[in-house]
């Protein structure tokens, strides 16, 4: 029961990351807010008991990625403009 | 406006359509109805391959050629990176940056940089046994050389040995493929003893292969890095 | 009650303590006024409070000790530098530090450096 | 349940910023989380209730696992949905050096 409140309190916070990392203007924000949905959606796994695949996702999802979309961002520009 | 509101009706549709779809027809949860072939993996994984661990008895033995696709997609992914942004790097020798780390940084990278490639090269040796594997592993190296690379400005992979290593690393998957297919008769075929489950050398040939992996991944996710970074702004 | 039982408490007790530092460590992150402030929150609370956390678990199960020690040590030396690191780039980026704040060392440092190294 | 419905979301809200965004960073971003929501999907398929990992040492009954298929598949997307990312992204930093903007309808001599 506790475990069910704690991941309905996880997914509605990945929720917000999720909308809050595709409207705002900053990119980079948005790629931590991104980084926020790969890490909640890794432990989101654990909780399905597939530990593996929770590893794989908090490495490459929430390392490398973010760490891919930084550069590009460095790149290129920061701001989205309409 | 009338754009963005279709959109979001449609895609309002859409995530009702998904959700109730699924709802109906795959309850969550469900006991297994199906008797499809996971429950072979499931019941003889562990005596046709000696790998207690199950997802990595499917990831590499059973199903062993999807893999060394995958690993080829990797490969030509990191091929693409660096022709696609070729003749867009910097000479070699020059500093990326124009502040430099810290002394603490400086100093902590040096003593933990050895030790992540350790985690990293414990993660894949044990991928049989404990959650993780090859591809866990090679991010967990590709990271430890992205923190060198943020560190010191002047750090710089030396690309023939990397590109030596990858190859031969490559090399390995595919001949340990083709003896089985000379000894048994099916291409990666495990043709080594499987051991007693549960041991560090046991499982055949899914060590070596998962070693190789773990190599392979982390040069070509530290290759891919290396291009983006090396590009001037 | 055997040797056991007294490690299982004393865990439990050293995971109660580290509970009670990550959530100061978060309140902190909520009530302090700027970045660095925050970072002194975020890192000091947050360290003792994981290690705490790992090693009463690591009594809990007497056999995942050793693997509790390494990691409560690779946390000790890692967050420390992250939190360096970040206070520095926040600096260097521009970040102004709180209107009431007493002290700030690395400023005339810097300009220091910058002079020396514009004369060069 | 409450898994579909997460997974649910983060499909349409990639979808949603595939279609509406012009800068081309948040169309990545947005695929990105699409390949989130497709890996939630898949592993919450595979789950039975009570089930545990499915790494059969100390004792643990091949009766009580969770469906280890799907986690092999997943674990071969999460892989190449970073290689991809990075592909797209350096094509992206190439088109950016050439057009000076991100803005994928200014990008206009695309055509042949």
């Amino acid at each position: 029961m506790i475990l069910t409140i704690a991941v309905a309190i996880l997914i509605l916070m990945m929720m917000v990351f999720a909308v809050y990392s595709v409207e705002t203007k900053d990119l980079l924000y948005a790629v931590v807010g991104t980084m926020a949905v790969s890490l909640i959606v890794s432990i989101l796994f654990y909780v399905l008991q597939a530990p593996d695949v929770a590893m794989a996702e908090a490495a490459i999802g929430a390392g490398i990625s973010t760490a891919v979309f930084v550069i590009a961002i460095k790149k290129t520009e920061r701001y989205e403009h309409d | 406006m009338i754009k963005k509101s279709i959109a979001l009706i449609l895609i309002a549709i859409l995530f009702v359509a998904i959700f109730f779809t699924l709802a109906n027809d795959l309850p969550f949860g469900d006991n297994r109805t199906t008797t499809g072939v996971s429950d072979k993996y499931i019941y003889h994984g562990v005596n046709d391959t000696g790998a207690s661990n199950l997802v990595t008895a499917i990831v590499v033995n059973y199903r062993g050629f999807d893999t060394l696709g995958e690993v080829t997609v990797l490969f030509v992914a990191a091929t693409g990176v660096g022709a696609v942004l070729y003749n867009m790097g910097r000479p070699a020798g020059k500093k990326r940056k124009k502040t430099e780390a810290s002394l603490i940084v400086r100093t902590g990278s040096r003593i933990l940089f050895p030790m992540m490639l350790l985690f990293g090269a414990y993660i894949f040796v044990h991928g049989h046994l404990t959650p993780g594997g090859g591809f866990q592993g090679g991010a967990v190296i590709a990271t430890a050389f992205l923190f060198k690379y943020v560190s010191d400005t002047r750090y710089h992979i030396d690309h023939n040995k990397f590109t030596a290593t990858e190859s031969v690393v490559g090399m390995t998957f595919a001949l340990v493929g083709i003896m089985g297919l000379l000894l048994t008769g099916y291409f990666l075929f495990n043709f080594l003893p499987n051991g007693s489950p549960g041991e560090l050398l046991s499982a055949g040939i899914i060590p070596i292969i998962y070693v190789a992996i773990g190599i392979k991944v982390g040069a070509e996710l530290t290759g891919i890095l290396d291009n983006m970074m090396e590009v001037e702004q | 009650m055997n040797f056991y039982t007294v490690l299982e408490y004393i865990g439990m007790f050293l995971v109660f303590v580290g509970a009670l530092f990550l959530f100061l460590g978060a309140l902190g992150i909520f009530r302090l006024p700027d970045v660095y402030n925050r970072l002194q929150a975020g890192t000091k609370a947050t360290t003792l409070g994981a290690f705490g956390a790992i090693i009463g678990i690591g009594l809990m199960r007497p056999e995942w000790l050793p693997k509790a020690i390494l990691i409560a040590v690779f946390i000790l030396m890692t967050n420390p530098i992250s939190s360096h690191a970040l206070a520095r780039a926040s600096y260097r980026r521009g970040i102004k530090l709180w209107d009431r704040s007493v002290v700030d060392r690395y400023g005339p440092y810097l300009r220091e450096k910058e002079e020396k190294e514009g004369k060069r | 349940m409450i898994y579909y419905m997460a997974a649910a979301f983060l499909i349409a809200i990639g979808i949603y910023a595939l279609m509406l965004k012009k800068n081309m960073i948040k169309m990545v971003i947005g695929l990105s989380l699409m390949d989130s929501g497709v890996n939630l999907l898949l592993i919450s398929l595979g789950y039975i209730n009570g089930g545990t990992a499915p790494i059969l040492l100390n004792g643990v009954k091949p009766q009580e696992v969770v469906d280890p298929l799907p986690q092999a598949l997943v674990l071969t997307n999460v892989v190449i949905g970073v290689s991809v990312t990075a592909l797209a992204l350096s094509v992206i930093i190439r088109v950016y050096k050439h057009y000076k903007t991100l803005n994928s309808d200014k990008v206009r001599d695309m055509k042949w």
